[in-house]
């Protein structure tokens, strides 16, 4: 058991020391600085001359946000137009049907928005051509377009006035050429080293030693799973996502797939710190991020290591820890640091159920999506994370006597405006789908008995989850939900949309808005915010305020689920 | 706004041939030297495809080792697992009956030695591992029913247990598939 | 002015005051605790109604009627900190007011014929004569002469100044006093805007504005108060589901608790109090903006003479040239 | 003989001349004697020298070193070079060298030196601290300026200033965004009062430069700008805590409210309630009580502000998020605990 445990620590050490350099690969590349993946540059220049765009042309940040929300909107297109015909399509070996108009709807918006929630299953529901073009796209382009508006934000909070900052595509191209490409490679390479299928022959029937007849699905996974868990996506090959014993054959892909989880994500919080060249700044915010993560992820990994309590007395050896849901050849340790990995990131992916979880890992799997700061998606994470700097700058700025400040620039109406915007979105969205769906099921139980696969305050959980992961544009689910349903695609449809674009709007707009401000240089009496004591701070304003709105709620699923064991 | 989208679209375009066309490509192309040439690692028995390493099956047969309880029955066109809530009443009866189903079937076990695995479904549904203590919890049984001496069955049971890689990264482990396939072998013999 | 906080007088306005703040269109200009107000009406008709009609799964009547008077102490108490705020800015306008009282004024033009007006007739650009043991009508500036003026009335410094014609201490204010010579003086405001004028209204809170840093925390406060209210809203449903239904009171107490009643309640009479901190210091501040902004201040610029070092410079030595003697 | 040349001077350099003249025994009463009939000769921009001619035609002068020396040179008289090093010596020192002649010959050097107010260094430590940088503003010349500078511990000082001087210097520091606070009392300071961020106009002052201003000091205190700063701040970090113990304070109110809702329908929610409240109904109403009794429990707080510490930024967040920040988590469990004990015996 504490090779176990040694191995998760592996894991995630190997992470921050993998993240450190890439961080400041990351801000190289975005500044724009000489460096040694420049061989590309001849790759990126074809791209913009085949597509006429100016690289040198730079934005204002509304047009930076023009240009995101135009190429979003027509990859949509794209993406409907693929799922609603793949049957016709070719690259379809297994025959599978072409989806229903909203199927393919709630999918193209699924992944449109990085969130990867999946009503389909994939051996069945896609066709390779449909996994290729549509999905693993769609997981590129998004991916890059968080990190494109994150670097919007960098751009802005250089210590300078400026109306423009930089140019949208070239931060988004060399977010796939320069990042997620390469990544992607190594990761796809390894995968298919270690037994992950990257064919385009459809399933093979077999039978079995025993004799049954059976068959095993498989397709062009590598490279899907790479992307998919580089980018924060996280909508698997398999239905299953890497639980799967293909797409997450061995500890060794588990341990690449899971670094992979949080990789850019740290490298991002680190490269804030050397795109400013203020390197404390990055560490700052890792070390709450990470804080705050551990805060998560221990208790986690305690719980799942010891096991179900309710099946205490049932005369199992749980010295293996709970083991539903979960894969032998993970273990529970590192099903655990998964589960609270691909939360706080806004990955979604999975190698174990979290409907089985115990009840407070459930609670903490909800906790990271909620707050949706720890690390975060690609980009999008630490434009989340930046909304809270800016309440923090707020309340921590009137509390030393000055009028708030961000690295220089003066924090306003307006800016809090959005802010608060923003920061309310999480709980309206959450709370209120999780109310809606509640009082739809009390109203008719048996209409919508289909949905709770769990009763009592499981069954709560359930629903709160999907709105939660929905809301953090997760994709991981309590998969007992019985969630394709109108209802439920409809209103996470929605809830996916507005919780995407205006999260990346609002932070965006802050940043214009500060970037066009006079520039304050620092003094003994400015509060400098790449300090510990500053991170303390941020730590306080994301617990308090984003953590203390679901208390109730999680009062009444997990906690209530945690408390009436053996009660 | 025009031009924007015009540029968009053909970005769009370009980008399609880049991640879609030539990164899957080198990754195919690399898959062809790569163990079971990207099919996946498939395992024979007598000149006949009888599975795929990695991807577990049914051995509900008691002469067999048997494999972890699945929630999608082994088959693996699909995949999933059980859903259930910790708490969940229906579920704890469920594991109830199957704690009850391993001890008669496995008379040696004492009760509240039962491995976790062998009464609890993985996520997948195609998990092709038990534990060790999983393993050897069904020698006797096996043995038993094979007419094998159990020592020999045990020592089977030894030479497939497989340490974690780098000795740190996850628990230790029996494939189910290939124990089963050796102990097929060997009482062919 | 007295160190202390609460004099009894003050105390007596402030609270009369709580209770006429209780007006919702005065509320509504605090958010939170506006909000604070509705729940406390919602609860007054509960309590009422469970006199019509008791019903248990509410609580008794006295328990609600307990949350509901707590409720009300909560609004008054918050009204009362604004009240006593107000006041001690109010005590202070009223006596500067008796200062501004009509006081006659000795009209010069250019003829140089005197002529008696009252106070409030004199017009910008007017002349006006003032001798010693008089009142200066209004503020102005001196064009002629030179004299001693006693200033307690606004200041509270009692040792009196000297003021004359040309230079830079030239200017005279309304309400104070001549103690020596004769001065002319040039009218420099209209009726009514006076510095005394200003200073009044000033202090009495009537041109008081919200400055920006107060409005973007009142925007952080409102965001508070909305996800507290979707906290509230939304809890209804989740009881339901878990079949513990929830009463009135409770959902009310946990609302309120939960807002930022503490720094809602208490936002207006802190920004009063700034206000009123500096005019203790004897500074006039023409908004609370500019309050705020010198707390931002990045560089002071002093004048040497008078800030830096004393009045002026001292002989210190005399050097003899050679062949001197001292 | 100076002091003759001063007796008439009624500027306050003159007088203290003779101050300086009576502490070395020089009897005032029989100088005066020789005042009578004596013309005096005002200080001019011309000359730039003053003095009297006694009425027995002796010309006592005192003036600048070189306004002196071309009435000793003119005179054909000698103009020592002691004379001239001294001159250097005092004005390098910071003071302001008078030459005193008598009949156009040279008498010697008078020093005269600027007193720094006593306790000012400390003051300018203090804003120093809060990231203040004050500058002097002196009519002085850039050597004088400097060693006065240095003496008070300003950080910067603009010598020989004409009123566009300030201007300029405030213009450049706010186009690097810097805010600039500047007191003033003459007309010719109106437009600097306006341009600066917080411009403070003596009550003496013009009613130009009150109307250019935004705030007017009827104390007409120069160092009164310290204090409106820390006014200021004060203002901001009132608001800033009570901020924060409001919302702290939510951690202790959930632990006492949502136990106390849902125990009844859910026994097993009581392990929620930390603070073992006797009832649901004791729990609501110590939380509402506890809520209201802290608004006037902080009135004085909010009218006295929060004091104001120059320690930097930092270490002032790290005070005040212990105070406010952690006070506010951990008092509302105290206090909602003894008032419950409190109501639990009604209830």
């Amino acid at each position: 058991m504490s090779t176990e445990l040694l191995g998760i620590a592996a894991i995630f050490g190997a992470t921050v020391l993998l993240a450190i350099p890439l961080g400041r690969y990351l801000a190289t590349v975005y500044r724009g600085d000489r460096s040694w993946s420049d061989f590309l540059a001849p790759l990126e220049n074809g791209l913009y001359r085949l597509s006429g765009i100016n690289p040198a042309r730079e934005m204002s940040w509304q047009q930076h946000l023009q240009t995101l929300l135009t190429i979003n909107v027509l990859w949509f297109v794209w993406a409907m137009f693929v799922f609603c015909f793949q049957g016709s399509l070719p690259l379809n070996p297994d025959g599978n049907p072409s989806m229903s108009a909203d199927q393919a709807f709630n999918t193209a918006i699924s992944f449109l928005v990085n969130c990867n929630l999946q009503h389909y299953s994939g051996e069945t529901g896609l066709t390779y051509l449909s996994q290729l073009v549509g999905i693993m796209f769609l997981q590129f382009v998004t991916a890059a377009t968080g990190m494109a508006a994150c670097v919007v934000v960098f751009n802005a909070l250089r210590d300078r006035s400026a109306d423009k900052l930089g140019n949208f595509y070239v931060y988004f191209v060399r977010s796939i050429t320069r990042v997620l490409l390469p990544l992607s490679l190594v990761l796809g390479l390894l995968l298919v080293f270690q037994g992950t299928p990257m064919t385009f022959a459809g399933k093979q029937a077999l039978i079995t030693l025993q004799g049954d007849t059976t068959a095993v699905s498989r397709g062009p996974a590598a490279a899907m799973i790479a992307i998919k868990q580089l980018g924060t996506n996280g909508g698997g090959f398999f239905g299953v996502n890497s639980a799967h014993p293909l797409e997450n054959p061995t500890c060794l892909t588990n341990m690449a797939e899971n670094l992979s989880i949080t990789l850019i994500p740290m490298a991002l919080a680190l490269a804030l710190g050397f795109y400013l060249r203020r390197p404390k700044l990055g560490y700052m915010v890792f070390g709450v991020m990470t804080a705050s993560y551990l805060l998560l992820q221990v208790p986690t990994v305690y719980l799942e290591m010891h096991g179900n309590p309710a099946l205490a007395t049932l005369g199992v050896d749980q010295t293996l820890g709970a083991l539903e849901g979960k894969e032998m050849r993970l273990g529970s340790a590192a099903s655990a640091l998964w589960a609270i990995q691909t939360t706080v990131t806004s990955n979604g992916s999975v190698n174990a159920m979290h409907d089985s979880l115990t009840p407070l890992s459930g609670m903490n799997a909800m906790l990271g999506m909620m707050t949706n700061a720890f690390y975060g998606g690609v980009g999008v994470g630490l434009l989340n994370f930046f909304v809270f700097i800016i309440v923090a700058v707020f309340i921590s700025g009137l509390m030393v006597g000055r009028t708030p400040e961000l690295l220089g620039k003066k924090i306003e109406a307006r800016e809090m405006k959005i802010a608060t915007i923003v920061a309310l979105l999480q709980p309206l969205m959450i709370l209120g789908g999780t109310a809606l769906a509640a009082h739809l099921y009390v109203s008719n139980p048996t209409e919508y008995a289909s949905w709770l696969a769990n009763p009592g305050y499981h069954g709560f959980s359930e629903m709160l989850y999907e709105y939660t992961s929905a809301a953090a544009n997760n994709g991981s689910g309590f998969e007992g939900l019985g969630d394709n349903t109108p209802w439920w695609n409809i209103s996470t449809g929605l809830v996916l949309l507005l919780s995407r674009y205006l999260p990346i709007i609002g932070p965006v707009a802050i940043a214009g808005l500060l970037a066009g401000k006079k520039y304050i240089p620092e003094s003994a009496g400015t509060l400098r915010v790449d300090t510990a004591t500053f991170g303390l701070m941020v730590f306080f304003v994301i617990w308090i305020i984003a953590a203390l709105a679901f208390f109730p709620a999680l009062a009444l699923g997990p906690l209530a689920e945690h408390f009436s064991i053996g009660y | 706004m025009k031009n924007n989208i015009a540029s968009a679209f053909r970005l769009t375009l370009a980008l399609l041939v880049l991640c879609c066309g030539a990164y899957p490509a080198l990754v195919w192309g690399a898959a062809q030297v790569a163990p079971g040439q990207g099919q996946g690692v498939q395992v024979s028995h007598k000149g006949r495809v009888v599975g795929f390493e990695d991807v577990g099956q049914k051995f509900d047969r008691p002469e067999y080792f048997s494999s972890r309880p699945s929630a999608v029955d082994y088959r693996a066109d699909g995949s999933g697992g059980s859903n259930k809530g910790p708490t969940n009443p229906e579920y704890v009866a469920e594991v109830g009956t199957r704690v009850a189903a391993f001890l008669r079937l496995n008379p040696s076990v004492k009760p509240g030695q039962v491995p976790v695995e062998m009464v609890t479904a993985s996520g997948s549904g195609l998990d092709p591992h038990i534990s060790p203590a999983g393993a050897y919890a069904q020698v006797e049984r096996v043995a038993r029913l094979r007419g094998l001496p159990a020592a020999r069955v045990k020592a089977l049971v030894d030479a497939h247990v497989q340490e974690p890689i780098f000795v740190l990264l996850g628990p230790v482990t029996v494939n189910v598939l290939q124990l089963n396939l050796a102990l097929d072998t060997l009482t062919e013999k | 002015m007295s160190n202390s906080l609460f004099q009894p007088a003050l105390v007596s306005e402030a609270v009369k005051q709580a209770f006429v703040k209780l007006d919702p269109r005065v509320m509504v200009r605090n958010p939170v605790m506006f909000t604070v107000e509705l729940g406390t009406v919602v609860m007054l008709l509960v309590t009422l109604g469970l006199l019509v009609r008791p019903d248990p799964t509410q609580g008794s009547f006295g328990y609600n009627f307990a949350v509901f008077l707590v409720l009300l102490l909560t609004l008054l108490f918050a009204n009362f900190a604004e009240a006593i705020a107000e006041a001690r800015g109010k005590a202070q306008a009223e006596s500067l007011r008796k200062t501004r009282e009509e006081t006659p004024a000795r009209v010069v033009d250019e003829r140089g014929t005197e002529n008696m007006v009252s106070s409030s007739q004199l017009r910008k650009g007017q002349f006006f004569l003032v001798e010693a043991g008089e009142i200066i009508p209004t503020d102005g500036e001196i064009v002629e002469g030179l004299a001693t003026i006693d200033e307690s009335a606004i200041t509270g410094e009692s040792a009196p100044v000297i003021r004359e014609a040309g230079g830079d201490k030239s200017s005279v204010t309304g309400g104070t006093k001549v103690l020596s010579d004769r001065i002319k003086v040039v009218v420099t405001t209209e009726p009514g805007e006076s510095f005394l004028d200003k200073m009044i209204a000033l202090v009495e809170g009537a041109s008081r504005q919200k400055t920006p840093n107060e409005i973007a925390l009142t925007i952080l406060l409102a965001g508070f108060t909305l996800v507290f209210i979707i906290v509230c809203l939304t809890l209804q449903p989740f009881a339901a589901y878990a079949n513990t239904p929830i009463a009135v009171a409770s959902f009310i107490a946990l609302f309120v608790c939960l807002i930022p009643t503490t720094i809602g309640g208490l936002l207006s009479a802190i920004g009063i109090a700034g206000m009123d901190r500096a005019l203790r210091a004897n500074v006039i501040t023409k908004s609370g903006k500019a309050v705020e902004t010198a707390g931002d201040i990045d560089v002071l610029l002093l004048d040497k003479t008078g800030t830096i070092t004393i009045g002026n410079r001292k002989a210190t030595h005399f050097w003899p040239a050679p062949g001197v003697a001292v | 003989m100076s002091t003759i040349a001063s007796l008439t001077d009624e500027t306050p350099e003159g007088k203290s001349i003779v101050e300086l003249a009576l502490t070395q025994q020089v009897d005032a009463l029989k100088l005066k004697v020789h005042l009578k009939g004596a013309e005096l000769i005002k200080f001019t921009a011309e000359t730039r020298s003053s003095g009297v001619t006694l009425a027995d035609g002796t010309r006592i002068r005192k003036g600048a070193a070189d306004a002196i020396r071309q009435l000793t040179e003119r005179a054909g008289k000698a103009y020592p070079a002691e004379v001239v090093e001294r001159v250097q010596l005092v004005a390098s020192n910071g003071g302001t060298p008078l030459v005193v002649s008598h009949n156009d010959e040279v008498l010697g050097v008078v020093e005269l030196q600027d007193i720094i107010k006593p306790g000012i260094q400390e003051r300018f430590e203090r804003l120093r601290r809060m990231g203040i940088k004050t500058v002097m503003v002196t009519g002085d010349n850039p050597l004088t300026a400097k060693f006065i500078a240095e003496k008070a511990g300003v950080d910067d000082f603009i010598a020989e200033a004409k009123p566009e001087d300030k201007m300029q210097y405030i213009r450049a520091e706010q186009q690097q965004g810097k805010l600039v606070a500047m007191m003033g009392d003459g007309t010719n300071d109106a437009p600097a009062l306006a341009q600066a961020d917080v411009g403070v106009a003596m009550n003496s002052g013009t009613q130009a430069a009150k109307e250019a201003g935004n705030m007017v000091d009827l104390d007409n205190d120069p160092t009164k700008l310290i204090e409106v700063v820390e006014i200021g701040k004060q203002l901001l970090m009132t608001r800033g805590t009570l901020t924060t113990f409001s919302i702290a304070n939510d951690v202790a109110k959930y632990f006492a409210i949502v136990p106390a809702l849902f125990m009844v329908g859910i026994p097993a929610l009581g392990a929620l309630n930390v603070m073992g409240l006797k009832s649901p109904q004791s729990a609501i109403l110590s939380a509402v009580i506890f809520n209201a009794l802290l608004i006037p429990a902080l009135v004085p707080l909010a009218l006295r502000g929060v004091a104001y510490k120059p320690v930097g930024a930092s270490a002032l967040l790290r005070r005040n998020l212990l105070i406010y920040g952690l006070g506010g988590v951990v008092a509302p469990f105290i206090g909602i605990k003894l008032i419950d004990l409190v109501v639990g015996l009604f209830m």
